[in-house]
């Protein structure tokens, strides 16, 4: 079964490197002779320092989730800790570009603002200012 | 020496701590709150007191129940680390009259230096500079105009009332000065309800460094050398060096700066390890900032260029031990780095990540220390400070010492959990860094022009492969086609045990 | 300074090397044999080569596969680490031939000091003492008398032929020495069919105490000090230490045999890093015992002591660099101690154990050094040599050094096969080790005194409780009754992934 | 369901501590605020650096290989590493004591003395001198 991959969006041609497992989601590949380390993070693989978002067709393992911080598509934001939300800086139907901070939620004593991953348009805002969140909820929605 | 002794804090530093009592063959008791119970620094002493629910000031803030923890476990000394109670001069007096050493300075000193206007006071006159200016408001711009001129320009005027920014003006010179304390004074009172404003000396791109001090109850003191801390976001420092860059250029403000350091802590009555942290600025001029009356995260850069081991020394010196050196004695040898590991995201504004660490690999190696309070399987919790552990390394010179934080911080994987750990490399990597020049803005400005990694062609390839690899259905449980889909299968096998 | 450095080794010392080049910025080659792919010392660098099949001389020692690896990568210099090819002086001579520079000692100091005799020779004219005695046989009890007496009692009477104990006689006074150089005489006739003897000084207890020297292809060399090797099983070193005990009594002994190993090393054409073993009588009178002319296992220990980074100076002295420090700058602080980490069992008379790694912890910490060449998951192939890791801790003192170790073992877990690490804290701990009353009968004298470790009956009730908990069926998928059951639930889900 | 335990032999009652699982066979133990750490390995635990042969009565789990290192009954002896057996000193129905040596086995270049780990009668030897064993291998099997 031939699957498209894609890394950070764009579809790629895998390496036909030399692979073993080296611990739970660690893979050591060699290819040519180059010796990579890829890790396993979250939604994304980690390799020489970098993180690299990768998407495969197959949806049971690496879909859905990954589409959250690609290139294009739909953006859910979500609270990855319980925590309050002090400040709420975008509204539906706004556009906002990569980098733009879109809401500011208090944690562990912190205020953190939650910026946009990319530019698109607000097309969901799912909490008002002073609501407490759990972890995993889903904040704003950004498509573009 | 102490037969037993109580250790009121958590993490690594409460990590730290048991193993220097093991090493002293001093009995250590753990105490722990309801989220802490498998926290490793439960498993790495040799008693462990539940003292509370998660919320710090029903466990690790509460006075009464570690009081309690140590008359129970019959410890007849409490560490109290960094961070909760290591600065409460209320703690410290409560030992103090339950008969329980306070590994610490006496809670006088800790009042005294506590507040930060009395310790400005007390370091001022013990002699050491601080930062020239006026406290209070002034009346007008006449007043105005003669401090700014006894600190020199350029200067701050700030709001009493403020903060935040509102109310501020840099004045540059002289002439600037009405017209700025004019336009300070109705911000301040338009943000605050109060027009009042002062003066303070501007040092332009200062430079955090600290200066670690230590001494005994029976009058010796000795420094230890400078910490340069300028690597900071919102005043919480990233990462730390000793020596600082600052010195090579300036090779007797190390001296300097020490014995001011001991002016101040002797004129609060000091003793034990405290650290009294400068503004310097580039041509070497410091400045009192305050006094932090405990052991600092980051004494490990210190021990690891003298060789003394910081807290082994509070331990001895508590018990009524004297200092084994002597000034002339200390030395400093080669470069150490500290990093500190964080659970959180620096792509996300640095947003706090608790959570289960699914995958640890620590780095190990020459001339690398690794102070961690963590391990595979636990669970970050989010009632405390994000700190997971401090990355430290040594090397001959700060040039090596920064190369071999980067293949340590390489080697360093905290799986299931975001981590800061990919923040440090290019700040090691940075020019800026690698000439030494430091200010308290640095992180700020790294981060403004710092580049994303490059990724090649056939790293994106690799990802793609390890993707797929990662995505495969399980090797069937029986038969090995070859070696390494073997071993694929009896990972797993091993990691079900 | 090289581009490109190939490592030709494996396990934690191919580690080292590669971390070594990583701070020097120098791209590092792998080679690995059929059972190494996946092993740490491939993972840990630029590029990889696969060159043969498991058993070594297909591989580790194949002097042409190596070299092939070398010129197809472009890798100007080969690190050989220690043990393979490391002192074998062809392999040295080939990579000359090859113009590729080989990181130690010319091939030419390397024949030399690889014959036992010939080294003995070059030492014996260097000026640097040797065991008295004579290497050739005795023709009758007269010439023994004469070689015994320059000798000076104690003398040992060997066989020429000989080995295990055979045709071996003590002889402590003149008056015993025909009696037993006919017994030993007929007793070697009667066990090798050759009945010549020979007679060495005995030295009685001694330690088997190391120098490390290093030098400059431009005539420049010094010395590091010493390690402490005394305590060893079959002549295969276990534990080691910078400074050794007997230095402090004797202060000048170091800068005695310093000197001595660095004339018989000039005296060989030698310069890189090199050791000269000696045996040293309780009086502090040294013998030169042979030299090693490669890294020795046991280099961390100076470099803790020392501060410097003997692998790197290795690698800037091939590429033509000079030492950069002179003798009268090297200093030694506090002291050292390594543990050697086997897979073998203690209790099984050292019964090598291979396998694979279920679970690993490993210890870290202020003055912790871990130099490993495995990871959780990983399988201990049964080719090789099976040290896994070097554990080595500093500390201010010999004491708190021994102390430190302690607790380091402590925290120091490696599941699924057995390892020696549960022999090192009764060594520790031991009070003839503590006193620094060492031999090179230490070992086989402490495991015969060694006492069993204390079982208290509460610890028996908790492995029992343990038992049970480990043999209770997994927890239900869902649902939580309290905290720990979910840890337990969830870090298994979490070990899964 | 009540289970026997036996530690080194010896039927203990279990403590009733509080019991954290904190690692794959790794538990963290609290008795009265002391604190241990109890890890399984192989067919022992290990506890504050003692080995103690532990068995459960329940076969799935800690039965038949605790057996084998326990005091009295039937010990096998197992090769632990594929070796050939160079010396074999003891014959079916000798006595033999704790300690003593049973054969010798050569493996990664170093022979190695496999001792008996008790006093008892050999009832079993499965193998000659030069033959090559595999791992796991019923070497000897002693009982008493």
């Amino acid at each position: 079964m031939k699957r498209t991959v894609r890394v950070n969006g764009e579809p790629v041609e895998p390496a036909h490197g030399d692979v073993v497992q080296v611990g739970p989601g660690v893979f050591s590949v060699l290819v040519d002779g180059r010796v990579y380390e890829a890790r396993m993070e979250g939604e994304s693989i980690v390799i020489g320092g970098a993180r690299l978002s990768v998407e495969v067709e197959d949806p049971r393992r690496l879909g859905g989730a990954r589409r959250q911080t690609s290139a294009s598509g739909r953006a859910v934001l979500r609270s990855t800790i319980p925590g309050k939300v002090v400040r709420v800086m975008v509204q539906v139907g706004q556009a906002v570009v990569a980098g733009q901070g879109v809401l500011v939620i208090e944690a562990m004593k912190m205020q953190n603002e939650v910026k946009s991953p990319r530019e698109g348009v607000v097309t969901a805002v799912n909490v008002v200012e002073h609501e407490t969140v759990a972890s995993g909820s889903e904040l704003v929605v950004i498509e573009g | 020496m102490f037969r037993k002794v109580l250790i009121a804090n958590r993490g690594e530093i409460a990590v730290r701590i048991a193993r220097a009592l093991r090493e002293m063959e001093i009995a250590s008791v753990a105490v722990y709150s309801d989220v802490d119970r498998a926290s490793l620094h439960v498993r790495r002493c040799d008693e462990a007191v539940h003292i509370g629910a998660a919320p710090s000031r029903e466990s690790y803030l509460h006075i009464e129940r570690i009081l309690e923890a140590a008359r129970r476990t019959g410890a007849e000394a409490i560490h109290p680390g960094y961070g909760f109670l290591s600065e409460n001069a209320d703690f410290a007096a409560a030992c103090e009259a339950a008969s329980i050493v306070f590994i610490g300075p006496p809670s006088d000193a800790i009042r005294k230096m506590g507040s930060k206007t009395a310790a400005r006071r007390i370091a001022a006159a013990a002699g050491t500079p601080i930062v020239p200016g006026a406290e209070e408001g002034l009346r007008d711009a006449g007043e105005a105009a003669r401090v700014a001129r006894e600190c020199g320009y350029p200067v701050m005027l700030k709001a009493v009332a403020g903060g935040g920014g509102k109310g501020m003006r840099r004045v540059d010179t002289p002439g600037d000065l009405a017209m700025a304390f004019e336009t300070a004074s109705s911000e301040a009172a338009g943000a605050f309800g109060d027009a009042a404003v002062y003066i303070e000396k501007l040092i332009e791109q200062p430079r955090h460094i600290e200066i670690q001090i230590i001494g005994d109850q029976h009058g010796n003191m000795l420094h230890l050398g400078e910490r340069e801390c300028s690597i900071q976001r919102r005043h919480q420092k990233v990462l730390e060096e000793c020596p600082s860059a600052l010195m090579t250029h300036m090779p007797e403000l190390r001296e300097r700066m020490g014995q001011a350091a001991i002016s101040a802590a002797r004129a609060a009555g000091y003793y034990n390890a405290g650290t009294v942290e400068f503004l310097v600025d580039a041509r070497g001029a410091f400045y009192f900032l305050e006094m932090n009356t405990r052991l600092q995260v980051e004494h490990p850069v210190t021990e690891l260029v003298t060789g003394v081991d910081l807290v082994r020394w509070q331990i001895e010196i508590a018990a009524g031990g004297r200092l084994p050196l002597r000034q002339e004695q200390v030395r400093w040898n080669g470069a150490a780095i500290e990093c500190r590991v964080y659970a959180e995201d620096p792509e996300q504004g640095f947003f706090p990540s608790p959570g289960r660490i699914t995958h640890l690999t620590e780095p190990a190696g020459p001339g690398v220390r690794l102070d961690s309070g963590v391990y595979s399987g636990w669970h970050v919790p989010l009632e405390y400070d994000p700190m997971l552990a401090k990355l430290a390394v040594w090397a001959e010179t700060r040039n090596a010492a920064a190369q071999r934080a980067i293949w340590a911080l390489g080697e360093y994987h905290v799986g299931g959990i975001e981590t800061n750990l990919r923040l440090f490399p290019g700040i090691l990597r940075d020019p800026a860094f690698r000439e030494g020049r430091l200010h308290t803005g640095f992180l700020d400005e790294y981060m403004a022009r710092r580049l994303a990694p490059v990724i090649t062609e056939e790293a994106a390839a690799v990802a793609a492969q390890a993707a797929l690899a990662g995505a495969a259905p399980p090797a069937p449980a029986i038969g090995e086609t070859r070696r390494e889909s073997g071993w694929r299968r009896s990972g797993r096998e091993s990691l079900l045990r």
